[in-house]
């Protein structure tokens, strides 16, 4: 058997997003900037994909700025705000432990460059807690950036309770939800989210392509500076085959969310099930304030990586920690935030699901799994029954 | 493939894996804060390493260059074993990426442990030197 | 007839790209940084295309960054310079005024921050003399940036002197190349470029995609902060179809590169030929050191707006000064730099040719233009004869 | 499309395009360094615009401006003329791009210039409010 179990990796484009974009790259091919008819037919399809991608949303079309990937549209977001901050004098911004790299290596750039960042803890469940972030606030605080749904324990964080705070305190607020777009409801609008960073890859879409949103009156700095595309902010010639195949993906996703939360969670809630039979395990961060697809656990005793390519030979793909570390040997900052001492740490597994898993395939992990833990417990110097 | 066919070979079917009850050498290394920790066993007979064991808790690659390494020193005599450097694991094993190459250095520093403790309690001399700890290319531990 | 003449502004994606791309869509979906089959498969696949890219160019595959086009690698290679070169007490920066936006912004938004820019001039051929390269050369000076080949009038600077005279002097050269790479021969090593942006939209690969080439040796700042990705020099996830994409157009038009720069010259000489005889017209740059491709013509007394809207009515798509400067009211500063006054560069027509051109489709120019150009200049109140 | 089908309209058959040789009035407006000049040629009987011609070096929207803003105008009386605003030229249009409403600034200014200039030959005294030079949105000249 054959299951792709890490879709928080990347996933694979739905057929409809690699027709969009084949179409587009054969039909196309226009630089919207250019007067003549193959350029503003160009023109005419991104503005098309960009009202498409507002109303997944609940953006106005013109609060869309389109970038490589959620890193850059982290990177800008982040920077972006600090910039305008520091004109004001103001120099201190939050964020917490579990955040992407993409959002904790820019803070770490900023506090280089004379920033001020409070990191708030989360729970041993994996989530912030709001009064937390109030406590935070300070005079001088340009930035509030908090992940809507980690990427490698899946939790949800309290979006709107923050971003009700940050409103009541003006304060600008980011959320980078490149996890959570498409799988769960979001509504920039409706949220009070001043700031959002998503990703094409992880909805289906295509590779190589994001969205910063950014509300109206919100001020916005380059991070690459050139051409006038994207009213100013992002240079560029647009990726609009790119552009047209996550947008079509994210209008998929959204028209199905609600069938696919439940019958997603559905697999989820069996899987953790069935794991949490193997002695010694745990699961990683909330039950039920997580992201229908996650499951992430810990098996004391064993390293992720021999676990994963164990899996690997037995067919099914997933992941330990998130998959832009992997190079790394430190164990995952996320789940020493919640309180997993180093070793245990080591030792987590991350399946991640999506509508094209089955019922069979949950079942045939669950199988799987018990085996190869106990073969690795048996060969590792450290466990003892 | 991240690996190279070798070191799967060898994560798939470990050779000399397990415990041995009547070791005449016993080493162990690494900790598991960092992620890899070899024990190593040896039953030494005139000088030769007669039959060789190990555990390891750690990555694919910690597990190939242990079961190579023990593949290394089999049959061989204790000098020749402490000539085994981690370059010559990972070129038996036809490379490692260059992250992983302290898993090499785990698998060299776990025979010399395992020999110091033979020499230790077997009470023979030897040069400190020799066994002075390699320390980890990746962490400098 | 329809007649695509704005190749410059960006090129119809070749077949055999758009193969490679769709295919990698299908069938290569992993994420690279992942350790089960299906992102090693994806892994192997990035660092084929790698060093495809890196043969085109005469590199290290070690020494490519991709990125997502050519703004980013100009950005990227021009603060990182800065950086670097500030930390040794050099902050003077040196380039022509008739660079991309990409680089001239970017050298603006240094200057702001403390640098110090010469933007060098260029004779009324378009093109910058090595020697006063050479005189501006300070103590203090950090880095050269010099474009290999002008967007608008095509003109080819003297690359290999520049980099001989950088490398005696040790400063860092770096050559916006995004006009030239897959148009006319480059070779990093042996030209003795340091840094080099291309992006893959300009040579019939896809958009959003470029690369930076890095000199071994010469020390690199993220513009993008985050994951590991590109040898913790540029985060966010691999876009494989697209690296991939490019690297097939790439191989194509370096294998295809002789025998099109001699078909697609001539074309671009008759064209020269054939509107030269309209009267008070002027060829904006070098008559002979100029991309294979690129015609740039003056028509005095006219606005070349209204000239491209009535070429693009008989069926020719044209530019006037760069695609994404168009939404601009002011003349091209490339024109400005070489010396036409502002009522007469209002006045440019681009026409940017490529293999699909045809010399039917360059008779068929010939002949429209100067019915166009005696309308506008009919309705024109500052046009006498 | 960046324009409108007006637009286009206007831009491919201007009406009252070309020169006056017996004009009552003539206004120019716009510098060729912007790169839009508009010059407006008004035929004028018993404070009625009989006739109207146009000419126009400049983008697509400086000559649709102008030929839409001659249709205004044409039969109209003087002081309607005046009333013509940029605003009314933008909406007869169906729009213009924001970095084109300059375009319909200068087509504004072009009728009041050639107003004035009929008003200047006549010796007929007007207010000078009405003729200050409305600035572009676009480069506030
Ligand atoms: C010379 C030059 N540099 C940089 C760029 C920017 O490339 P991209 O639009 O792929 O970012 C372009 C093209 O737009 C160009 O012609
Ligand atoms: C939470 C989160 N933020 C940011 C990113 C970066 O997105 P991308 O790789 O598209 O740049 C990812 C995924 O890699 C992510 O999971
Ligand atoms: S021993 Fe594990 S990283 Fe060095
Ligand atoms: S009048 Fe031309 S830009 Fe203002």
């Amino acid at each position: 058997m054959y299951i792709y179990a890490d879709n928080a990796g990347t996933t694979k484009m739905s057929p409809v997003a690699i027709d969009a974009m084949t179409k587009c790259m054969n039909e196309v091919f226009g630089n919207p900037s250019s007067l003549h008819s193959t350029g503003q037919r160009a023109a005419e399809v991104l503005q098309k994909a960009r009202e498409d991608v507002a109303e997944a949303l609940g953006a106005d079309f013109n609060e869309i700025y389109f970038t490589s990937g959620g890193s850059e549209a982290d990177n800008q977001a982040i920077r972006s705000a600090a910039l305008f901050g520091a004109k004001k004098g103001k120099k201190h911004l939050i964020s917490t432990k579990i955040e992407h790299h993409a959002v904790l290596h820019t803070l770490k750039k900023l506090e280089r460059e004379g920033f001020e960042v409070t990191l708030l803890d989360v729970g041993a469940d994996g989530i912030v807690d709001p009064a937390d972030v109030e406590k935070a606030i300070r005079e001088d605080t340009a930035l509030i950036t908090i992940m809507y749904a980690n990427n490698e324990i899946g939790t949800l964080q309290p979006i709107d309770e923050i971003a009700k705070i940050c409103k009541e305190k003006k304060v600008t607020f980011h959320t980078d939800a490149v996890q959570a777009v498409g799988h769960v409801p979001v509504n920039v609008h409706a949220q009070n989210i001043d700031m959002l960073s998503l990703s094409g890859h992880k909805f289906h879409g295509p590779k190589g392509i994001g969205v910063l949103y950014v509300r109206k009156g919100v001020p916005l700095f380059n991070l690459i500076e050139g051409g006038a595309q994207e009213r100013g902010r992002r240079a560029g010639t647009e990726n609009i085959p790119a552009i047209v195949g996550m947008a079509a993906a994210l209008k998929e996703a959204v028209a199905n969310m609600d069938e696919n939360m439940v019958k997603i969670a559905a697999m989820r809630d069996r899987l953790i099930e069935g794991l949490s039979t193997i002695e010694h395990s745990r699961l990683n961060g909330d039950a039920k304030k997580r992201l229908p697809g996650n499951v992430n656990f810990c098996f004391e005793g064993i390293e992720g990586e021999s676990l994963l390519l164990l899996l690997d030979e037995k067919g099914i793909e997933a992941s330990s920690g998130s998959a832009c570390t992997s190079g790394s040997l430190d164990p995952s900052h996320v789940l020493l935030a919640i309180g997993l001492p180093h070793e245990v740490a080591h030792g987590s597994l991350r399946l991640t699901l999506c509508e094209e898993n089955t019922p069979e395939q949950i079942e045939y992990i669950i199988k799987e799994v018990p085996g190869i833990v106990s073969y690795l417990r048996d060969i590792s110097p450290i466990w003892e029954e | 493939m991240l690996y190279s066919e070798k070191v799967m070979d060898h994560f798939r079917n470990p050779r000399n894996l397990g415990k041995m009850d009547d070791a005449d050498g016993i080493g162990e290394v690494g900790n598991a804060k960092c992620g890899d920790i070899m024990k190593m066993y040896i039953k030494v007979k005139d000088g030769i390493i007669e039959d060789v064991k190990f555990n390891t808790f750690g990555c694919g690659s910690a597990i190939a260059s242990s079961s190579m390494a023990t593949e290394m020193i089999k049959g061989k005599s204790i000098d020749d074993a402490l000539e085994l450097s981690n370059k010559a694991v990972v070129e038996a094993l036809d490379g490692l990426p260059t992250h992983k190459i302290h898993c090499s250095v785990l698998a060299e520093e776990a025979v010399k442990a395992a020999v110091k403790d033979y020499y230790d309690k077997n009470g023979i001399a030897y040069d400190k030197e020799k066994f002075a700890p390699g320390s980890c290319p990746t962490c400098g531990e």
